[in-house]
């Protein structure tokens, strides 16, 4: 009944050759930084992974294509990745390619028992292919389906020790859906905190979508392009 | 900026009314929130999960986990709030965003818009792009009129893959404004120093001219 | 574009016979309380009004039956309610009963651009009665549509002057739903703060979905069934 | 509490494991919630949007803005969380409810449940039910196992309107408990003092009998 892990290796130590992941984060901005790194350590491999993004070369989901570890990437951006490229190209990867909103929706379904829901996104365009539309009020909309995971990661500022979650800014992004959406969810946090110490009105992510919870240490938030304006 | 971008940006402001919620997309219409009048209660959403996009921070006080949705670091205005993406795509695609101002590979007569990827180049993915033209409550692109060979990008169908279709409410180029309409697609602008011939000539798609231009 | 009203009568004002409204609340618990009262008094007619329950006979929604303002309504739960129940015996009333977690998917999808979605709710009940089903992976699914109000009616606690809401404990409820669903959505509420006094992080609903705030004076929150153990 | 209902929610008890997230419908299982031993992490969920339901409150300290789904004022236990009814249903229907326990009117061997409407009285609505029993990890229902006129709950069929089509994992009445497995309706145990007889004639489903009993 303990959720708390001590060690970010412990909290991912079952996570299996060809498990489905679905991984939060937005470029760079709220990914579970540690749970990749130790993945990378730990080596399972034909992993798919859905993220909204594939990190870059050298961080975040960026490190599993480097070494091989993904066959398969639902994201809705894959840019900026020259890893990606070769791999996409050279057919090691398979890509699914889902708009945004699509995936965000598709990964709160899963988690809210929603097999499939309809979207006018994407009707007429080469992601319509394949899929069936229907009719409402005389408008054309495709069916798109929910996404479960074996194990979902998460990045969040701060948990109790029940797993409630809180993020910080636009680290929330599709945090809060991918937690919903794991079988198991593994929550990696900048500050563990005694249950009843978060506000019950201000929680992000209730506690029974998660299973794990973890403190990473030194988290390195990397800026993916740093703007300033000149005070 | 290109004297084109200029011309461009400048009339894309004007677009946006006082009250408006509104979606810029990345690349040239980033630079069109400079210009908003700052008289006007507008807010800027960025669809990773932020209503009330500030300006770039002060060089030292940028914030990894303040983003937008170009990646770059930012901040915040009064009233802004922070929400998920599911959250998000709810306020775009349920058509809680009264504009959505994005850039354009090519657009048809019909309104079809592409702007996602190039068949033949390496696919780097649609982002929120198709989400927005589905469910903004109107969509406004805004695109040189002719590419680097001094071909269209006003198309009577677009060559690349559709972001959209029938989606776009109105064009802006650096040679002119087209609405599309029931009536089909029609000239309702020209920049500066351009005729209405000159806009014939230099586009593929066939369109009426409004009245008194 | 201020979306402050200077009265609750105001707020209402346009409201139509024949629209449809959207009203969030469970039980008499976040009823927007000062609305229905100025419905009431305004006694515009053939109302479909969508909210979980109808209030009881002298408080919420019953109101608006008493005064036979009603003529569809669309909840989960109409029980403890006499003029409810003859109103509906006597065919002057027409009833959607919809389950409780369809009914709030329904609102959402409705406010999230969504035409329809999935559930195994009510599958095999008089509920799937008429409804289109669907299988995936091999368990029958019901089809159930989105739905969108002419006006949301929406109780918060307190509202910035964006529109920016938070509510209050168990009186979120079916609320931030509502808020999401209405082509024009009214919240009134206890207390009006300036942009910027809320922090952004724990804003309940993004004041995009809100055309109107007003305040409410004297707000009664009936207790339905009052429980107290001895100290 | 009368015997009859004793028996069933002391037996429903044992139900709940430490570290569950459980949702007790209205009535009968409300009385559960008084029995789960205080050395348990049990959240207790209320379907109008809490995850931590507490005791009832001391008089004078009632809250009308903090209700459990049977109207009932209550208090929080430290770890609540509060969310909306998208929220809340999301969790049941998305199978996070580790256990449901139900009243019920008549259950089926098959495991169907009806418990929400009476042909030719007056329909109350079903509220949650029917999203509980669709997507709760187990759902149990408890109830009596015969009428006021001594007829059986337990059913080949149910004759009321259903709840939910073979939902039902484990049914426990004042006189047994019984599973709904892919074999059928299993005995498994009695209460004090009824014997597995007493059982079948007071039953109208089929159903075996576990090794042992």
């Amino acid at each position: 009944m303990n959720k708390v892990c001590q060690s970010v290796a412990d909290a991912v130590s079952d996570i299996q050759d060809g498990n489905t992941l679905i991984v939060g984060g937005f470029g760079l901005c709220g990914i579970p930084e540690k749970s990749i790194e130790a993945l990378q350590e730990r080596g399972v491999n034909d992993l798919t992974v859905v993220s909204n993004n594939c990190g870059i070369d050298d961080f975040g989901l960026g490190l599993l294509l480097a070494n091989k570890q993904i066959k398969k990437m639902v994201a809705s951006y894959v840019g900026e990745n020259k890893i990606f490229e070769q791999q996409f190209l050279s057919g090691e990867l398979d890509v699914e390619l889902t708009p945004q909103g699509t995936l965000a929706e598709r990964i709160r379904a899963g988690g809210a028992g929603i097999p499939g829901f309809y979207t006018a996104t994407g009707v007429g365009t080469p992601i319509a292919d394949g899929k069936e539309t229907k009719e409402f009020n005389g408008k054309t909309y495709l069916l798109e389906e929910g996404i479960v995971g074996d194990f979902a990661l998460v990045k969040a500022w701060k948990a109790d020790t029940l797993g409630n979650l809180t993020y910080r800014k636009t680290a929330r992004n599709f945090n809060p859906l991918v937690a919903m959406a794991g079988k198991i969810t593994i929550a990696e946090v900048e500050e563990i905190v005694e249950a009843g110490e978060l506000n019950p009105e201000d929680i992000h992510t209730p506690g029974i979508y998660v299973q794990r919870v973890v403190k990473g240490m030194d988290y390195e938030k990397r800026i993916e392009r740093l703007t300033v304006t000149n005070a | 900026m290109k004297d084109a971008r200029i011309t461009i940006v400048k009339r894309a402001v004007q677009e946006i009314k006082d009250g408006m919620n509104v979606n810029l997309g990345i690349g040239m219409p980033t630079l069109v929130a400079n210009e908003i009048p700052t008289d006007f209660n507008v807010l800027l959403q960025s669809e990773n999960g932020l209503l009330g996009i500030g300006p770039y921070p002060i060089a030292g006080q940028e914030d990894a986990d303040l983003i937008n949705a170009g990646k770059e670091t930012i901040t915040t205005v009064p009233g802004s709030s922070f929400f998920d993406s599911a959250e998000s795509f709810a306020m775009i695609r349920g058509g809680h965003i009264d504009l959505a101002i994005l850039g354009g590979m090519e657009v048809a007569e019909n309104g079809d818009l592409a702007n996602w990827m190039i068949p033949g180049k390496v696919v780097k993915g649609m982002g929120g792009a198709m989400d927005l033209v589905a469910g903004a409550k109107r969509v406004v692109v805004i695109m040189d009129h002719v590419n680097k060979h001094g071909i269209s990008k006003v198309k009577k169908m677009c060559t690349l893959p559709l972001t959209g279709k029938a989606v776009v409410h109105r064009l802006i180029t650096d040679m002119a404004v087209f609405d599309f309409t029931d009536q089909g697609m029609v000239l309702v602008e020209t920049a500066s120093g351009v005729t209405v011939d000159e806009v014939k000539e230099k586009t593929e798609a066939t369109f009426t001219v409004a009245k008194g231009l």
